[in-house]
């Protein structure tokens, strides 16, 4: 199993939920994070100031996959989440060694 | 946490509060509330306008937690508490120090006389002494004495509360006590006294303030603007970035606080009449032209109309109008609001670039709403509205006025700046201003009070 | 962001806040403030029912701020502050318009009549001139005119910011200042001008509209329907949840509504005496039982009382009793009050099955309510209470006052509606009512105002 | 969530409802409003004084809300709105049983009789019936009776809803609603009647409580006091933090309590006069030396300022002078204040050690606070400021007016007491206090409401 | 050593908590976060409508253990965060290399 | 690639940032969490009990860096966290398979 770790724009989290969902991805997670990268921050003016805003507001997804589904997964948030502009975001891919239902116990895949 | 241990209340500390108490105690033993009015009984009191005085006053103290809303949501959500706490304290300690003997400096009965000009109140009022339910002939002359005396308390509790704005998120909150107390009794009892008691030699020269645009606003902007460069800027000024943390907050601020700005203005007529209509009805306008005119100013220069421009333009329209407000007239207030507006944001803007961190502005919207105000004042004052207006105006045909507005201006600033400067500078030396820069980054609201605004 | 510099202010924009400046401009050097009433004079001034009427000015104002609170707590956390700005500008924005020229149209000598009867009012006004300090002799005939202006200031201000409920989350900001100022001049005045003028033609009629269900309620909740339709839903609508993002501060909205109810309602008997009291007591009480019966309809229907409920029900009974506040007695208003309630509740379920996002319910609660206590009032109008009832109710025995009251909703729905469709056409066509699709999903306040609400 | 289920309206719960509602129609239909009273007419009415009480009335009913504010910042995130509802839902229930039967148990004409002393009203005034626009020659002899049954009301709303402070975030939602329905009616009502109806026998007694110390603040806080403990502690108590989720909330809540407080004790005079200005003074002054004076307790002993310590100060310092508000001078109230303030701090801090869950401090705050008040009013009392003061103080000289002021305070803490343990003790049996200690884990907001106060 | 993020309903947190505290975990780090999965979401009413909502309030546990420890706290939060119900959540398990106290500077083991 | 998820006092985030920014690291995500270790909270009165209060707030700052920059990270994170009491925080070092950037879908260190 691998942990998909999907930092996207806000405003995209329903779109790429929604495709996730169309593969028969069976759940996911997700964090409001604040992201700092290439697009480094944006200028805004406050007070007269110009400042550098760094930290964007951005949402991780963190979903975890069977191995066979990695591809077909990126694919759909690479689609999904793309503006084109800078900020788009990252998948960092992960190595899951187990899962758990918490509430049958199932273990592995069949916990996913 | 052991570094906590270190803030751990000191013996100093203790000596400190314990002092603090006994004045308090002291105070309170002396006066006995035998109140006497020679001129007027009871009787005189007009039930109207006792209402619309009581309801004013309420309106007034109403706006000293809104302005703790209104700094509140503009600071970073580890100072909200401390900003707040600011404000709100501001209404116990100088409520408390108005009773024992600030008004009595203020108001009483002439101290410091030169001729016919009286430069301060003796304590002969202390304690509310004398101060009884019978109208005072000159002040108020239909309400309660009491009353009035409450009505300017709930004026010097706003004021010096005003001033925190400039060195939010960085002052020690003791030195913070120590300076409104002061301030209060130094700075704001002597000017409130020279403008607006029986004698006061501003108000025998001929200045107007309807309801402090001198005495609440401008005394206030320029010791802010004073305090912002004496403690320096917040650490991170201006590489960093301060937004707001909460601009419901300050909407809410602003909100409550044009809403008890009716009271402070229409009030100030001191009765429920034609005066009270002239300084609403210029009030509500420009507050309106305030707003409007910073939004389409953020809008050309900034690009958006922004909510905070809104909102600070209503305060900058309120702030010009309040020592014109009884006696311009709607149109007149639609120039002197929408001036305010364009005039304070840029002033904000050019503090900025000169690196003063007036961290709310302070001065940019008290300070320079208020002298645009006094001046505006001088050409707009029609006496057709108001009887009180006896030099003719710059739109009256004459400059009488001006002058005299001119140097009520500089002379509040003056004496507000020169004072200031030595109760900081000795507070400074004993107390010290700022927390330390380690305090500093871990926010005032854990290092002062021990608390967190929010918790989930 | 690159991506931002695409809302940079155009030069087509630039030149439309220019135009708009000048035309503000041009009004304010009109107008002189030379105040003549003929019949009256400032010693009719009584002061008790000033003193009222200024609190009641000052609270009225203080439901604009509240709404904003009461819908920005209902939108998402992205779009708050636009929403919250949608009421908080009109402050700014109507009174000018109101000062300039609206009270004119509105409440002037007539301009257009037919018969005794008037359509609307003359520029004579214009400026605030003729509007002195004496009463007016039918408006107010106790307190100063110019007071009177404000108060009905408060009312026009109020108005067009109910019907932003009804396309929140989606409107340009540029779209809405245009909107609600085309909608004030020619829907608003007009319509006030028919029900609470000297010789409007629906007060003629003998329709009764104690403080403004038809003028305030009605027109405002059936334009927000037609918007809603217009505009179309939000992206995502019916399928995703609009879920409020801070109740908290939709229930702090709610109370600052009830709160400055009483101004809207007990004010409007314009004189501090026992009409005021009939429409205080009918208001507290209808908004109690509003609060009651909805909370009771989504027990039985949802299986939980809601609290979004509870205050939804305070404000429909508070809506539904404005027209008849000062006409009937605490149990009719216990009966308007949770005949709202309930009503209310179940259109605003109609109204999303049908697939119509009136994203705030500006229809459901002000239109539906509006025309509730409209109806109602030709039910319980008692002349008993208030001489102002000539005709006699449906208890009292007569028909004639309810045919009145349906003609003037009537009347009102037709003319709001047509009016208020064209303006949205052709704002449709010049500047376009809605942000793109992208923009909507980013959010109205970092889009339209370059901010955010909450930072951390 | 299959689980919800379990929580849908049950047909017990739908019978309940009915039942409830079937009540209140019945009501409706049996009073008609044909009001008289043989002594006033309404050219009795002074338009000053019912201008003030108008607007206290305002005042009072924002204070419930306020109360709403004050109480949901303390509370965790999952229950503030259930906190917030508990306040909300008593301005429209209590409303609807004060108007039906209410104001005639407490304020009607006699039903229980002893001697020259009454104890309980009839329902001859039941539906506001007999309760007219015509002032009543004893309660209020210069404003509409109507006006002042209103002015009671809201009295009557806040003071159930100060007890849920007690019981914060573990209450089942329709227990609640029982309970304050009864208490309302076996508690308030009769106590209401001994203390401020024409022939109260505490009255009668020669007890004094200007606006409210026994009836509102003791019997409320003796009651929360018996609940915390009849109701046990939150799971985790006292082992977890329960520290308030957002105190920038409270803030709100106690600087709209201060602010509505002069509608409480000023308005208490009933009249725009001198009284009315003895009231307001010391409320203002009180306030302030609470708040001063907790905080200070909590630097020496906590080590901080902290802004909950000068926020609950305030509202200590409130309640305190509420009794006496009318009847002391400025001096005597930083006195009263100050010890409130030092007093019901540790008050607060002795209930937590004994292990009672009293969560928000309803008795550390009103009981104790209110007791103070009522003891000191019979120290400070003085004739000189209101002649309603018959009896010599302590300071006066005498020990009279101690006595009643004891007997009057013991008897409502006896009476209140008792009726609600009976009331709980019924309650327990039939309903159920308590939610299950897995909904409490899952927090009232979503378990008895169904909704989130904040969602992003 | 292994990290176990575990997703758990929000009111079983001070529950598991003490489970973990009693088998001798040192620490913990918790995120509010919002989960969807199997349980999706759940059926709200709002003005009359009916909605899914999908993203539900979780709580997500990140726990590292020395390896020996994994089993023993990977069956406290089983036993302590489940309610029987869809929803109750997941484990994950995953690998970390190595882990640094930034006080001291100790790394591994030591630095748990 | 290793992802570096560093926990630490929230007022040290500026610092830190500043000094990864220094030795080029290009991007990273903040995440407001809780903690709770060998600081084991703090007392707090409320109220006149005195309370610990377990969960303190901290920043989760998670740096995805190619193997070679691991140590200059981690010294850098390790030199500008800390304060030298309890609660400074942890590093932990965790393996990434690989990172993708979303707006053109590089692969790998280019991603980062
Ligand atoms: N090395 C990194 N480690 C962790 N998070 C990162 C890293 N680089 C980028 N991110 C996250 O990805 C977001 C987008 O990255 P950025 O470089 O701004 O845009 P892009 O991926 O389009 O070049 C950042 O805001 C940050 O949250
Ligand atoms: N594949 C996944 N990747 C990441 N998080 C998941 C995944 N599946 C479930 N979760 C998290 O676990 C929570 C509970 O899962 P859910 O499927 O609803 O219940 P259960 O585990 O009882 O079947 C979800 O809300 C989500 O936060
Ligand atoms: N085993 C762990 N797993 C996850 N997070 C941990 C662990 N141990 C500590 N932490 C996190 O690191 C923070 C600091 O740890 P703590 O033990 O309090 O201080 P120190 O690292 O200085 O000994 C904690 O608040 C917690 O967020």
């Amino acid at each position: 199993m691998k942990l998909l770790k999907c930092i996207i724009q806000p405003h995209k989290l329903e779109q790429v939920k929604d495709a996730l969902n169309n593969i028969g991805i069976k759940g996911m997670t997700v964090t409001e994070v604040k992201g700092y990268g290439r697009q480094r921050g944006h200028k805004e003016i406050y007070r007269g100031l110009e400042y550098n805003i760094f930290f964007l507001p951005k949402i991780q997804l963190d979903v975890v996959v069977e191995d066979q589904l990695v591809n077909e997964a990126t694919k759909a948030v690479l689609e999904n989440a793309r503006t084109g502009h800078i900020g788009d975001g990252k998948i960092f891919v992960m190595d899951v060694q187990n899962a758990i239902r918490i509430r049958t116990g199932e273990e592995g895949q069949d916990a996913l | 946490m052991m570094f906590l241990k270190r803030f751990r209340t000191s013996p100093r500390n203790r000596s400190f509060i314990m002092a603090l108490l006994a004045c308090v105690a002291l105070f309170a033993l002396l006066g006995c509330t035998k109140a006497e009015n020679p001129h007027k009984t009871i009787a005189d009191i007009n039930g109207a306008d006792t209402a619309w005085l009581l309801v004013s006053t309420a309106l007034v103290m109403l706006m000293t937690p809104a302005l703790a809303f209104f700094y509140g949501g503009l600071v970073r959500n580890k100072n909200v508490l401390s900003v707040v706490m600011q404000s709100f304290i501001a209404l116990g300690v100088i409520t408390i120090i108005w009773v024992l003997f600030g008004y009595s400096l203020a108001f009483g009965p002439s101290l410091i006389k030169v001729g016919e000009s009286s430069f301060l109140g003796s304590l002969n009022w202390a304690g509310a002494r004398n101060v009884g339910l019978a109208p005072h002939t000159v002040y108020a002359n239909t309400v309660p004495h009491r009353l009035f005396m409450m009505y300017q308390c709930m004026f010097a509790v706003i004021t010096p509360a005003l001033i925190s704005g400039a060195f939010a998120e960085r002052m020690k909150f003791k030195t913070y006590l120590a300076f409104i107390s002061l301030w209060c009794i130094l700075v704001y009892c002597p000017v409130a006294h020279w403008v607006w008691s029986e004698n006061g030699w501003l108000l025998k020269l001929g200045a107007l303030d309807f309801a402090g645009g001198t005495v609440v606003h401008i005394s206030s902007g320029y010791t802010a603007l004073l305090v912002a460069i004496m403690i320096k800027p917040r650490r991170g000024f201006p590489r960093e970035a301060f937004v707001p943390h909460n601009l419901i907050t300050t909407v809410l601020g602003a909100g409550l606080l044009w809403f008890g700005w009716f009271g402070f203005n229409a009030g100030s007529a001191l009765s429920s009449g034609s005066v009270a209509v002239v300084a609403f009805t210029s009030t509500h306008i420009a507050a309106a032209a305030g707003a409007v005119a910073w939004m389409f100013v953020d809008w050309f220069f900034k690009d958006k109309p922004t909510i905070l421009g809104a909102a600070s333009g209503a305060v900058a329209g309120l702030v010009a109008i309040t020592p014109a407000a009884g006696y311009v007239g709607p149109l007149a207030a639609i120039v002197i609001g929408g001036i305010a507006g364009v005039v304070c944001s840029y002033a904000v803007t050019l503090r900025a670039r000169k690196g003063i961190d007036d961290a709310l502005d302070a001065f940019g919207v008290h300070g320079v709403g208020g002298t645009i105000g006094a001046i505006l004042t001088g050409v707009f004052a029609s006496s057709y509205l108001n009887s009180a207006v006896t030099k003719p105006s710059l739109l009256g045909g004459g400059v009488a006025l001006m002058g005299a507005q001119i140097l009520a201006v500089v002379a509040t600033i003056a004496y507000a700046v020169i004072v200031s400067y030595i109760i900081l500078k000795v507070l400074d030396l004993t107390m010290g201003l700022r927390v330390s820069t380690e305090e500093e980054q871990m926010g005032l609201d854990i290092i002062e009070h021990g608390e967190a605004a929010y918790t989930s």
